[in-house]
């Protein structure tokens, strides 16, 4: 089967949408951009055979970031400032550094050319199962490699498990919390004098 | 067919945890440590016992056990390291080669505890975080010592990203931590999206040299390098990457053209909080550049006489830009500060100045790396582990200094420091030593931790000339940065305090915490403790390129 | 526990002495200060610190007396004895001009471990404590002591405990509680009135010498550099010790700046000489190396046993072959060693207020007398001088050039500043630059011993001459300008003649062809600067491209003797030309006008014998004579040569400071004996000058109105003949002198402003960058990584 | 037939850049958030693609993932921030941000 004609309309989508949130000077149509480009995104996954990946894409980004965002924008569109003008100059120019910077990695990272370096590195491709990742990833946690990347690997042997990683960023997520809670609560009582100059 | 499979993977899952898991649990003890001090801090909170048990005490405490632990785990690294060619020993990977055990990560465990506890003690004097708010800051303050300590360990680039991730995010809420203030939430606001923007960078080079070398361990990227045919696009990309990688490193050691936030970020936040940064993120990058620019110099396992043509190029290429990056910081960072009225701001330049000194130290490294010299880049590595130790004490000192100086006359411009030294003698004294060893004048420690690191990055000159250069640029600005130091202490020495000022009254805690911290400055200028040091600092880059 | 010599012991002891009086006077003075009760606050800091440094000459001297009887120190070396025909060359020989040296000693117990005795190597070294190692780098607080090291303790000690016992009278009035400083008003008029700091003074003098005292014995050139800066923070303190006076906190600042211009070059010289030769150390240990094999020092290193530079040629240039390395093949290359002498004497010229880097010297002069005395022109500034001539075997010919160019521009320079300045201190203080480019010129011309000869002599007349305008400042309540002064001799006698005992000192004056025990009559300054010009005549006639090295010290031995003669008649002879200030004149108490004395003594004893005498004999005991390097263009003169010379040189020189004496005489002693003729000559002028005396007219009055009066003197003369020479001198006098005036003053400072002001211009230009946009924050993101990418591309090597 | 690697990459670079534009030029302080998510997901999309055609395998699918939980802190805090600027500013427009500058 041929993934090309889907993978040509996720790839427009997740462009288009980028592109729409960069032109676009209206806060809720930009939001709106950035859900379609995320949310194709995970297509993209999916063609890729990352399933999980995808999954967790549309369930923690689009369902979980986006939201937050959403909210942020509701919260401050409120007043005059909704539509905020930015000057012809300023988007020629970030036009300007945003083509050079294209242009820049379109210079050394497309133009390699990673079929033969893929090649001549490894016979086999190590493409996953299809479709079926999250065992894998699952198995990977605790650093054990999935039966099909057995021999695949240099080095540790993709014995890398990330159990240290997954631990260590619920204690990431509970002090973002804390900081992101403080910032937003209103403090209690009134600030001590001694604690900053005039302003 | 699942039933099957899954015993098996079961009885390989239970195997595997309990076969390294205990000894790597018990080598990051230190680390859990603070994350159950973490807990304990919300524990506290959410069951109100933090009004008995303030959360300064509790962090305090917890982080005096974590500083045990890594103490500890230093101590038997020495007596490893003094039984003859067990060097390898003292190196083990944790977690499956997420990360390094080594000289370098116990010493800058201890290095980021003990600065943690200084920091602590700085806040229980200052007072910036009232009862209240404790608990957060010092949640934010343990959480961002958390990341960095992974930093300092890092062997992965999920990891490098992670770590990034967790020192900054904390920071950020840590500028912003006065959060009624307007130029604090804009100082934040900046932060927050300069970081985030670099962090993208950084994570987009990651991706861009996982993927060329198809692994994310760094201490596999030198092997794998080696293997590539270094050319055309290729080349151009690896370039990019770890250009980008660097990008995120370099932001967060403020370095020029990436220091934007860092005067911004530090006249907005607290003193505290710029003490905080200043020293432990910087510190904490260092380790991390270190580990990576050391992978890129050159595998160890080919010989300087077999020549991987691309790979001598890109070591060459990245020490000359870094060297680069490092003498137009320095000099960026000494000029800027001329133009200061605000201390704390000034201080942010000074900071760039300094991390730029370093940089020389790290590009000397890679030069004598790639050379086959192993010694003279141990030799830098251990010049700049030197200097971050003295830096240290005479930073935190000159911020600890600004911030119980707030406290007193409530402003932070140098305009209203002017006759102090009449007010709080011992303050404006200790001033003057952390102001000094900043310009690097013996018999103070600056100027030993100056040479430590100019001396190799000289002697790489033998290698490639531009360093010579380099060595040339750092001393001319040592010359320039006398200017701005001293005005400062004009101010405060010469200056008459103008009638109508508030007046300083430190406490004789306040006076026995600044002299705690500056007496070191001295010490590791002309007493025995250099050599205790820099015995370290050898130890901690022994076993860095084996 | 190491052995260590105990003659090291003794000066270390001596060294850390005045350390401890420091840190008690620091920590104690405070409250001995505080003694409640009576207007006068007690002595006890000002005791301290001169038991502290007396007990360190004490120690000194029995250390150099302990030197003289270990090592032969007043014995002539074989080399030095023109009657012994050791050295194999004939007279004519010159042209092939290489000098055996006898005097580095390579005798029959060189290679035994049992060295630093007897006949062997005169130098003992060793080390006290290793601070700290660091890869192969090693930090450590090492000794040095040679026949030069022990003379300097002597001498900065002897020198130190008299003007710490003269600065008792002088800081006297800074005991009060209440001290009132004249020179600073405030904006209501009024004088400003703060505590006497006089504990502090005395704090700040035992921290400089132990600072000085740790430099001279240092036998390393890192803790060298350390103390260096350590004399300099002290010079610092010093200087800005009236810290309310803005032009006392400005030149103290200034004197750091410059100074830290000068450590630039020191520092790169430093980063050299450690990354080619791997050591710090000057020569290696003597004591406490347990029989091991001692590690070769620096001066080892360059120079093999027979003084000699082993440069090779090779297609990369010439390099210099490293001695006693474990690599045999050890080298550097030439330049690199000519750039690394060139950075250690950047750091000379700084600390010695050389060309161009003189600036600050004069400046320095807002502190207190008694610190001029001993740091600005005894100790400190010499330092610049000890430590070129200690570095002297690293130095290669073409630094050595320099050096020698530097010191007579330096000599030539400020002597004639010092002809137009007015201020007691500052004249005093451009004779100090003058003098102290003779002695680098000496160094420079390879007269090591003649350029530390006159180091040691120098620092004697000189701080009797500090001392005795800090005698007249005090007697004058704070009068520093000549032209409101005269006739004090009849108020202070004992200050006019030790003052005139310093003057003739440093003129050089002496009775020809007459002598007293088979000794000339003359005071120390003659000895030393005959010897300098000597050395000057001999190599101007050995390399006569260089003839000006010869000229420039001639000649300004006639200025110096002009001005330096001119301050005298000004200060002390003639009539007072302010009658109030003379009228409240008075001789100082017995404590200033002792040192005094015993300084005078030294000044016209110190170098008894010349060069056979014993001062310039154990100097010689630690000089290393360089072999010629063959393809050098440079040939160094020999003692034997010198020897040649040595008597024209010192008629010359007699001859020509005689006509500068004559010369001031003439305008500023003889006319004064008829006060009506003065008074008729004078009377606009001399109004003029109480009232205002404004520089330039000053200048007039002093150069073209005596003119006149000795025109009238000389009436049996022609009239217009003489006349016209002298104005034409006295012109060429003033108009020469304005323009060096000119360009210390606006060329020379000019450049510092205006690097100074540059910087802060570019420094606010570029912190325009930081706009505080964030927008443009995160654009630079974006331009920086495109930047850095393609810089790091374009330093990519392409093969 | 597959889709080369370097279509992704492409897709990758156009997202990358995209965000760092937006991040650039836009005022809105939360359309400069948006650019962060942008950012953020063209790195993820490099490696999930590569994930698939080279031999980093299943790591970059996993570094993918915690970049997205990441990408959630970091998007939590800089809105509690921005939010914060918000409140002290009384807009969010981050041009309004200059007073501290020089």
């Amino acid at each position: 089967m041929s993934n090309q004609p889907l993978f040509w309309i996720f790839a427009l989508l997740t462009c288009g949408g980028a592109v729409g949130v960069v032109i676009s000077q209206n806060i809720v149509r930009m939001a709106f951009s950035l859900i379609v480009s995320l949310g194709s995104t995970a297509g993209l996954f999916f063609l890729l055979e990352a399933d999980f990946v995808g999954a967790t894409q549309l369930l923690v980004y689009v369902g979980g970031t986006l939201v937050l965002l959403i909210f942020g924008v509701m919260l401050t569109a409120s007043g005059p400032f909704q539509q905020i003008r930015v000057s012809p100059g300023e988007t020629f120019l970030g036009a300007a550094v945003g083509l050079l910077l294209l242009s820049v990695i379109a210079f050394t990272v497309i133009d390699v050319e990673w079929d033969t370096l893929n090649a001549a590195r490894t016979e086999a491709s190590p493409g996953a199962e299809s479709g079926n990742t999250a065992r894998a990833i699952g198995l990977r946690l605790v650093g054990i490699p999935a039966d099909h990347e057995i021999g695949v690997h240099e080095g540790r042997g993709g014995r890398t498990g990330y159990l240290l990683p997954f631990e260590i960023v619920s204690i990431h997520l509970l002090v973002v919390l804390v900081g992101a809670a403080y910032l937003a609560r209103a403090k209690r009582r009134v600030a001590d004098g001694s604690t900053g100059g005039e302003n | 067919m699942l039933a099957n499979t899954s015993i098996p993977v079961f009885e390989q899952l239970f195997n595997e945890l309990t076969k390294t898991l205990p000894g790597d649990v018990f080598a990051f003890l230190p680390e859990l440590v603070l994350c159950g001090t973490v807990i304990a801090l919300l524990l506290g909170r959410l069951l109100g016992t933090d009004r008995w048990i303030p959360g300064h005490w509790t962090a305090l405490v917890g982080t005096l056990i974590a500083f045990g632990f890594s103490f500890n785990a230093a101590l038997g690294g020495i007596e490893l390291s003094s039984v003859e060619a067990t060097a390898e020993i003292s190196r083990s990977e944790l977690f499956s080669g997420l990360l390094i055990n080594d000289g370098m990560t116990i010493f800058f465990r201890l290095f980021l505890l003990l600065f943690l506890v200084l920091v602590i003690a700085l806040t229980v004097l200052s007072g910036i975080p009232d009862n209240e708010d404790g608990p957060d800051f010092y949640t934010l303050l343990l959480g961002a010592t958390i990341g960095m300590m992974l930093m300092v360990s890092a062997n992965h680039l999920l990891i490098l990203f992670l770590a990034v991730e967790m020192a900054s995010v904390p920071s950020y809420v840590l500028v912003g931590f006065l959060k009624g203030r307007r130029a604090s939430s804009e100082a934040a606001l900046k932060y927050v999206v300069y970081g985030a923007g670099a962090a993208g960078v950084m994570l987009y080079g990651t991706s861009l040299v996982a993927g060329l070398l198809g692994t994310a361990e760094i201490d596999q990227i030198a092997g794998k390098l080696s293997e590539l045919t270094l050319t055309g696009a290729t080349l151009r990309t690896i370039l990019l990457g770890v250009m980008m990688i660097l990008v995120g490193l370099a932001f967060k050691l403020s370095l020029v053209p990436f220091h934007f936030w860092c005067p911004d970020a530090f006249e907005g936040a607290p003193a505290e909080v710029g003490g905080f940064l200043s020293v432990a993120s910087k510190g904490a990058a260092f380790a991390l550049l270190i580990r990576v620019a050391g992978q890129l110099a050159g595998p160890a396992a080919v010989p300087p006489e077999i020549p991987v043509p691309g790979l001598e190029g890109l070591a060459i290429s990245l020490a000359i830009g870094l060297g680069l990056v490092g003498a137009a910081s320095s000099t960026f960072g000494n000029l800027a500060a001329y133009s200061q009225t605000n201390i704390k701001r000034l201080l942010a330049y000074s900071t760039i100045a300094h991390a730029g000194y370093m940089l020389l130290g790290v590009s000397a490294m890679i030069l004598a790396r790639h050379a086959g010299d192993t010694d003279l880049a141990r030799d830098c590595v251990s010049g700049v582990l030197f200097y971050l130790t003295v830096y240290l004490f005479m930073n935190l000192g000159a911020f600890a200094i600004v911030a119980l100086v707030r406290n007193q006359i409530y402003s932070e411009e140098i305009a209203d420091y002017k006759g102090l030294a009449k007010q709080a003698p011992l303050l404006c004294v200790a001033m003057a030593v952390c102001l000094f060893s900043l310009v690097g004048l013996p018999p103070l420690g600056g100027f030993v931790a100056k040479f430590f690191v100019l001396a190799p990055v000289w002697k790489a000159g033998d290698i490639h000339p531009a360093m010579w250069l380099l060595v040339g640029v750092a001393l001319l600005n040592t010359v320039f940065s006398l200017f701005y130091y001293l005005r400062i202490l004009v101010a405060m020495f010469i200056d008459d305090r103008p009638t109508g000022q508030p007046v300083a009254k430190p406490d004789s805690v306040d006076k026995l915490y600044v002299a705690l911290v500056s007496i070191p400055i001295l010490l590791l200028g002309a007493s025995p403790l250099i050599g205790k040091l820099s015995q370290a600092a050898e130890d901690a880059a022994r076993d860095l390129f084996l | 526990m190491t052995h260590i010599d105990s003659k090291a012991w003794l000066l270390i002891i001596a060294w850390l002495l005045p350390l401890c009086g420091f840190v008690i006077e620091v920590f104690a003075g405070y409250w001995s200060h505080r003694c409640p009760g009576g207007r006068y606050k007690s002595r006890t800091a000002a005791y301290l610190a001169v038991g502290c440094i007396g007990g360190g000459f004490l120690l000194s001297l029995s250390a150099l007396i302990s030197g003289i009887s270990d090592w032969g120190l007043l014995e002539h070396q074989t080399s030095h004895s023109q009657a012994a025909p050791l050295e194999s060359d004939n007279p004519d020989a010159h042209a092939t001009a290489h000098f055996t040296v006898a005097n580095v000693p390579h005798g029959e117990d060189a290679d035994t471990g049992e060295t630093g005795h007897g006949g062997g190597q005169k130098y003992v070294s060793g080390e006290i404590y290793t601070l700290g190692t660091f890869g192969k780098l090693r930090i450590a607080i090492d000794y040095y002591v040679d026949s030069l090291t022990l003379i300097m303790f002597t001498m900065v000690t002897l020198i130190a405990t008299c003007i710490h016992v003269f600065a008792i009278g002088y800081m006297d009035d800074e005991r009060t509680e209440d001290h009132t400083d004249h020179q600073v008003h405030l904006a209501d008029g009024s004088h400003l009135h703060r505590p006497g700091r006089f504990y502090l003074f005395f704090s700040y003098m035992s921290l400089f010498c132990f600072s000085m005292l740790g430099l001279v014995l240092a036998g390393n050139i890192f803790m060298v550099f350390v103390f260096w800066e350590l004399v300099g923070i002290c010079s610092y303190l010093l200087i800005g010790f009236y810290v309310e006076r803005r032009s006392a906190s400005t030149a103290a600042n200034k004197a750091f700046i410059v100074n830290r211009v000068g450590d630039f070059g020191f520092i790169i010289g430093l980063m050299i000489l450690w990354t080619s030769f791997g050591t710090f150390g000057f020569k290696s240990y003597t004591d406490g190396n347990d029989g091991a094999h001692p590690e070769p020092g620096l001066f080892e290193m360059v120079r093999d046993d027979h003084g000699k530079v082993d440069v090779e040629k090779t297609d990369h240039g010439s390099i210099v072959r490293i001695q006693d390395h474990d690599d045999k093949s050890a080298s550097i290359p030439y330049w690199l060693l000519v750039a690394a002498g060139l950075g250690i004497f950047a750091g000379c010229v700084g600390k010695s207020a050389q060309f161009p880097l003189q600036t600050w010297l004069p400046d320095a002069m807002e502190g207190p007398t008694p610190v001029s005395a001993l740091v600005h022109s005894a100790t400190m500034v010499a330092a610049g001088v000890y430590l070129a001539a200690r570095f002297f075997p690293v130095f290669l010919p073409e630094v050595l050039l320099t050096i020698a160019y530097v010191g007579a521009i330096t000599l030539f320079v400020a002597a004639t500043i010092a002809i137009v300045a007015t201020d007691i201190k500052r004249v005093l203080a451009y004779s100090t630059i003058s003098q102290l480019g003779y002695m680098m010129l000496a160094i420079g011309l390879g007269g090591w011993g003649a350029g530390l000869f006159h180091l040691i002599t120098h620092a004697f007349f000189k701080s009797l001459m500090f001392l005795c305008s800090g005698s007249v400042i005090v007697g004058c309540h704070h009068e520093q300008e000549m032209p409101r002064m005269g006739g004090l001799r009849k108020k202070m006698p004992i200050t006019a003649c030790t003052m005139l005992i310093g003057v003739i000192a440093i003129c050089g004056l002496a009775v020809p062809g007459v002598s007293l025990w088979g000794y000339k009559i003359a005071f120390s300054g003659y000895h030393s600067k005959d010897a300098i010009v000597a050395t000057a005549m001999t190599y101007a006639h050995l390399n006569p491209a260089h003839s000006l090295l010869f000229l420039a010290p001639l000649v300004t031995a006639g200025i110096t003797a002009f001005y330096m003669f001119r301050l005298w008649f000004y200060t002390f002879a003639g009539e007072p030309r302010d009658q109030e200030l003379y009228d409240h004149c008075h001789e100082s108490p017995r404590v200033m006008t002792v040192p005094l004395m015993i300084l005078a003594f030294f000044a016209i004893f110190c170098a008894v014998g010349g060069e056979g005498g014993p001062l310039y004999t154990a100097i010689s005991h630690s000089e290393t004579i360089p072999e010629h390097i063959a393809d050098s263009a440079i040939t160094l003169p020999s003692h034997k040569q010198i020897a040649g010379y040595h008597q024209q040189a010192g008629i010359l020189a007699l001859l020509v400071a005689a006509v500068g004496t004559l010369l001031a005489w003439l305008m500023y002693g003889v006319g004064r004996p008829d006060p009506g003729i003065i008074r008729r000559q004078f009377a606009g002028t001399h109004e003029f000058l109480v009232e205002k005396w404004r520089f330039d007219e000053l200048y007039d009055a002093m150069f073209i109105r005596p003119v006149h009066v000795v025109a009238a003197w000389f009436s049996s003369f022609d009239r217009r003949v003489l006349d016209g020479v002298l104005h034409w001198f006295a012109h060429t006098g003033v108009v020469l002198a304005r323009w060096n005036r000119w360009f210390d003053e606006s060329l020379v400072d000019g450049i510092v402003n205006w690097i100074a002001v540059r910087v802060q211009a570019i420094g606010q230009s570029l912190s325009v960058v930081q706009t505080g946009r964030l927008r443009q924050y995160v654009m630079f993101i974006a331009l920086g990584v495109v930047t850095l990418f393609l810089l790091m591309f374009a330093l990519f090597p392409q093969t | 037939m597959e889709t080369p690697l370097a279509y992704y990459l492409f897709v990758g670079a156009v997202l990358f850049v995209s965000g760092i534009v937006c991040m650039a030029t836009k005022r809105n302080g939360i359309a400069v958030l948006m650019g962060v998510e942008l950012v953020l997901n063209g790195a993820n999309v490099n490696f999930v693609a590569f994930a698939h055609y080279t031999p980093l395998g299943l790591d970059g699918q996993i570094v993918s993932l915690f970049v997205i939980v990441l990408a959630a802190a970091e998007a939590a805090v800089a809105l509690a921030i921005a939010l914060n600027f918000y409140n002290n500013h009384q807009t969010i427009d981050v041009d309004r941000g200059d007073k501290l500058r020089g």
